[in-house]
């Protein structure tokens, strides 16, 4: 076995096909699915607690403020004693409360968003399920998490978290047709849904290069749908800190608050994801055509550098967007959906079809 | 006792929720008992009085320069002005002419208030509707107008700083340059706060034609101040009752006539390009002269009523101060202007929204320790 | 107009009452029953033109109870004092000008909370800033308990 | 046709203060030296308030131990929350006339609203505020003080 950097493709067949040598298939797939979720479990850990300090290292930088510097230097774990007091932090328990969906909620948001963080190809080979529907798979998985918000609003028997729970409903509901619409634009120009096989399209430019202007539209919608989707300012209607002091999670504490604040974060985390994939060419590095010195310095940069470059490069510009615009009202918030964003989106879609029917993007 | 007259019970199919004792938006221990139909606000009932001290009940029992530290913990962030309109009150009373050192001087310091107020404002008001970054904007240079208070009155925004008669001291010999210092600063900053907020297509839908109030409706409530002036009522004392040195400096009134929550929040940024504007023509030429006149050991106000208003952050402030020849005030009514403000509450957001309350309610600018006194 | 003049008019316009130029503004001292009536003459009259009430004191005269309110006529820029007074401490009661004024409202509800003064159709009179627990804070006779600032 | 063109209007325009937003706050993100936070228990040493900084009140010694105070008790009458308790005693001094000196000085720190009546009435300035802004005790005992050290004296020449 040969292992690198730019190529986890026969690592992770060398581990298969080791474990297929030792166990009976149903075991080993078995075997792999654990070894899977533990390396997801860690990864989603990392990042969430990272993104977590990143966001308050962000916004402090932009209000004039030094954000986390206290524990460890610069503050780097402070975001890990925030979780240890979290873990310690009492589970209050509410009264009149619907028992089993209170505490089914927090495992809802969260099983949602780990399922998505397995269609996401981190880099070539590195993959945990490679579908050919996968952008249909991302959609309708990450779409699940607004289950659990729903429920810890209703269940929570507080009044301001139904109202963010009735909000946060109207407004996946509306949004997950634009974020829909913007990555059919996208699979419109790959001509399939296959992840591994979008990126792969994506060697010789970017597709918001070669989408030309309907990809950049579509980028835009996107990552305005995708900042609602995630219940993020200016879109965070569902929290509205100012108007339902937490909005669905007013009633959680300790570890169960946590699962929804880790949630937020991830779910950030796949939008951004799924942004670079579509748009930004995965892990791919960035290619011109022609020139192979700058190529080859390019390819240079093992592929996982490149996602997370770009994935994080999406989720800085999310967090901007969060800390400069006020919030949107419920009304506004439709109408931008329902007046702006759908059809602009349909129009873009045509537009996108129509590029690349004539064969004008390269 | 006799029976208390109960409250309104909330229709059927109403949802009833309270907002505040403590809400991150009620700015205090507000709490609006909000009648709700889905997202529609259909009735709000404010509840007070969970920091009533007594204010006026206190002022009975003390003597008149005693009454001044008091009026800081109204409106606190009009501290200055509040205690300008108990010494102007006083002074009329006892009839003393302070010098024009002391009038100058407290002009400047009320306008170095109605800017540190409005920055606030500012800060709040965008926080109040999620744009979280503006609070901190707000804060840093508000930061600097403190500084100045701290520096020359001691206090950062509880002052005390006037008395009858003139100051507590003289200024601190840094204050003019600092106080250049930050209106140049702040000269370049301000535009800033438009980029950020003013010109946001967010914050301009938010809250345009939200909360309107017509000037008709504006005089009948007797909403003054910046709220006033949104509906178009000319209502400015320092323009129509000029005290202190406003009668020797040029500004303009800023009027808008939409009434809305946008304008009220317009009238406040337009009015801290004024504030600087006063405080240039006078900051330069500070007349010599004592910073405070000789009083008697022991104030006693003849027998008498005396009123006087002067223009708050916020409104107009009435000092009504009933003196029965002693030591002590006989009757003090502080005509408040956030108690005005708050009763149209429930006026100007029937059928908003619960985020359009929410930035009513900011628009309002209210300090609840000045309606609860 | 001068303070004179309008001392003339306002005596014209309640002609029961008593008119004094006061050191600041006129000051119309009037009975409980004639109150409303005058105020809204006053409001409605078009060289007086009190559209805007500024505040309204409730006063404990010792023996008597009281309001005085601070109106303003935004057209001329004058002020006119109205002063009433009642006898009976036990149940004072006068007309609320909330139907003139609605501005009156609070005030007069601090006024109701304060010193015990009932204002007849006042559409919603509840105490303002206190329980039912409490007295009258701010009438002279009242007893704190705490007296924090008693020497 | 208008409300076509208003539409794309609308949204360019709308797009433009957007982005005039994020011009503000990232400028601020990527412009160093902008931080205005003061780490406060760190920067003890160097952080100093101003002259008129109205921290407490003091009532200030020499090196031989002795203050101005008189105990004349015109601070406790200025005093608007009772602040201020002066115990006075009354000493024979060295010409075998009776004076009143002062006996303890007490000042209440957590009734205190800095409102400065007592030091602008004091006769012979013996009071004033000192800078001293760290006040917070476990015990609310320790916030009332005793203003004139153990065993001090009035300075010659008060009256």
């Amino acid at each position: 076995m040969e292992f690198s950097i730019y190529d986890f493709s026969s690592f992770t067949a060398w581990i298969d096909s080791s474990l297929r040598a030792s166990m009976s298939p149903g075991w080993a797939v078995a075997v792999e699915m654990i070894l899977i979720g533990i390396a997801i479990l860690i990864f989603y850990a990392i990042v969430g607690l990272f993104l977590v300090y990143a966001e308050r290292k962000v916004c402090a930088l932009m209000q004039n403020r030094l954000g986390p510097n206290r524990v460890g230097p610069g503050g780097v774990f402070q975001t890990i004693a925030d979780l240890v007091k979290l873990l310690f932090v009492e589970l209050v328990p509410i009264k009149n409360a619907d028992r089993v969906l209170f505490n089914l909620a927090p495992f809802i948001v969260i099983v949602a968003s780990f399922m998505a963080i397995g269609a996401i190809p981190f880099a070539k080979g590195l993959q945990a399920i490679d579908l050919n529907i996968g952008v249909f798979y991302l959609m309708a998985i990450s779409s699940m998490g607004v289950i659990g918000v729903l429920l810890a609003g209703w269940a929570s028997n507080n009044k301001y978290s139904l109202i963010g729970a009735m909000r946060s409903g109207a407004q996946i509901v509306s949004y997950e047709l634009s974020v829909g619409l913007a990555l059919v634009t996208m699979v419109v120009l790959a001509g399939t849904m296959q992840l591994s096989e979008i990126i792969e399209g994506q060697r010789w430019g970017w597709f918001i290069f070669k989408g030309h202007i309907p990809a950049v539209i579509a980028f835009v919608i996107y990552i305005i749908a995708g900042t609602a989707e995630t219940n993020r300012g200016p879109f965070d209607l569902a929290e509205a800190e100012s108007e339902l002091t937490a909005g669905y999670h007013t009633e959680y504490s300790g570890i169960k608050f946590a699962f929804f604040f880790l949630a937020e974060y991830m779910n950030m985390f796949i939008v951004a994801a799924i942004a670079a994939t579509v748009f930004f060419g995965g892990w791919m590095p960035f290619h011109v055509y022609g020139w192979d010195g700058f190529n080859a310095v390019m390819d240079f940069i093992p592929p996982f550098v490149w996602f997370l470059a770009k994935t994080f490069g999406v989720v800085f510009l999310m967090m901007w967007l969060k800390w400069t615009f006020p919030r949107l009202r419920i009304d506004q918030l439709l109408t931008l959906e329902w007046k702006y964003l759908l059809p602009i989106n349909i129009f873009n879609l045509l537009l996108m079809a129509f590029l690349v029917l004539t064969g004008l993007h390269w | 006792m006799e029976e208390e007259v109960k409250a309104p019970v909330p229709e059927q199919e109403e949802y009833v929720i309270n907002m505040g004792p403590q809400h991150p938006s009620t700015h205090g221990v507000l709490r609006l008992v909000v009648s709700l139909r889905g997202e529609i606000v259909r009735n709000v009932e404010p509840h007070i009085g969970y920091i009533h001290r007594g204010i006026e009940k206190m002022c009975e029992s003390i003597a008149y320069p005693q009454i001044i530290h008091l009026t800081d913990r109204m409106d606190y962030l009009s501290a200055h002005i509040n205690n300008e309109a108990v010494c102007l009150t006083v002074e009329k009373a006892l009839g003393i002419e302070v010098s024009d050192r002391v009038k100058v001087i407290r002009t400047i310091l009320s306008e170095l208030t109605r800017i540190q107020s409005h920055q606030l404002f500012w800060a709040t008001f965008g926080m109040d509707l999620g744009g979280l970054t503006c609070f901190f904007y707000g804060l840093r240079d508000r930061e600097m107008v403190l500084d100045i208070f701290e520096e020359t009155c001691g206090g950062r925004m509880i002052v005390s700083y006037n008395c009858p008669g003139g100051l507590m001291n003289d200024i601190h010999p840094n204050f003019q340059k600092r106080t250049k210092e930050f209106i140049k600063y702040f000269r370049e900053t301000l535009p800033e706060y438009d980029r950020l907020l003013t010109g946001n297509v967010i914050f301009q839908e938010r809250l345009k034609n939200i909360g309107t109030v017509t000037r008709e409706q504006a005089i009948a409530w007797g909403l003054t101040g910046p709220v006033g002036r949104a509906s178009g009522f000319s209502c400015d004392v320092r323009k129509h009752n000029p005290y202190s040195a406003y009668d020797r400096v040029t500004f303009n009134e800023i009027l808008y006539n939409e009434g809305d929550s946008f304008h009220r929040y317009k009238v406040r940024m337009d009015e801290m390009w004024e504030s600087m504007n006063i405080i240039e023509q006078l900051i330069d030429n500070i007349p010599e002269g004592s910073y405070a006149e000789k009083m008697k050991p022991v104030i006693k106000l003849p027998e008498g009523e005396y009123f006087q208003s002067v223009e708050t952050a916020r409104g107009e402030l009435g000092v009504y101060i009933v003196s029965d020849g002693n030591k002590n005030p006989y009757r003090v009514k502080f005509r408040s202007p956030n108690f005005v403000h708050l009763a149209p509450l429930n006026l100007m957001s029937k059928g908003a929204k619960i985020a359009d309350l929410v930035a009513i309610n900011g628009s309002l600018d209210l300090i609840i320790p000045d309606i609860d006194r | 107009m001068e303070n004179s003049q309008l001392a003339a008019l306002a005596a014209t316009i309640a002609p029961d009452a008593q008119v004094v130029q006061g050191k600041q503004f006129v000051e119309i001292t009037l009975s409980p029953s004639d109150l409303f009536a005058v105020a809204e003459k006053l409001k409605s009259n078009s060289e007086t033109a009190l559209d805007m009430l500024v505040s309204v004191t409730g006063m404990d005269y010792g023996t008597e109870l009281g309001t005085v309110y601070h109106l303003r006529s935004t057209i001329h820029k004058h002020m006119i004092v109205l002063k009433t007074r009642v006898t009976d401490r036990e149940n004072p009661e006068i007309d609320s000008l909330c139907a003139l004024w609605p501005a009156a409202d609070f005030h007069e509800r601090e006024a109701y909370d304060l010193l015990g003064i009932r204002f007849r159709n006042h559409p919603d009179l509840r105490r303002l800033f206190l329980d039912s627990t409490w007295g009258y804070p701010l009438r002279k006779d009242y007893k704190d308990d705490v007296n924090i600032l008693a020497r | 046709m208008n409300s076509f063109t208003g539409y794309f209007r609308g949204i360019f325009n709308g797009l433009r203060s957007l982005l005039q937003g994020l011009g503000v706050t990232g400028k601020y993100f990527f412009k160093p030296g902008t931080t205005v936070t003061q780490q406060y228990p760190d920067n003890r040493k160097d952080l100093k308030m101003f002259d008129m900084f109205k921290g407490e009140v003091i009532m200030p010694h020499n090196d031989k131990n002795e203050h101005k105070c008189t105990g004349c008790g015109i601070c406790e009458i200025n005093c608007p929350n009772g602040s201020i308790e002066i115990i006075s005693a009354t000493i024979v001094n060295e010409d075998g006339r009776k004076q009143r000196i002062i006996d303890k000085h007490i000042y209440h720190l957590g009734m205190c609203t800095f409102c400065g009546l007592c030091i602008k009435a004091c006769p012979s300035k013996a009071i004033e505020f000192g800078q001293e802004f760290e006040h917070a005790v476990f015990d609310r005992r320790k916030l009332t003080k005793v203003l004139n050290q153990p065993g001090s004296k009035i300075m010659k020449g008060v009256e």
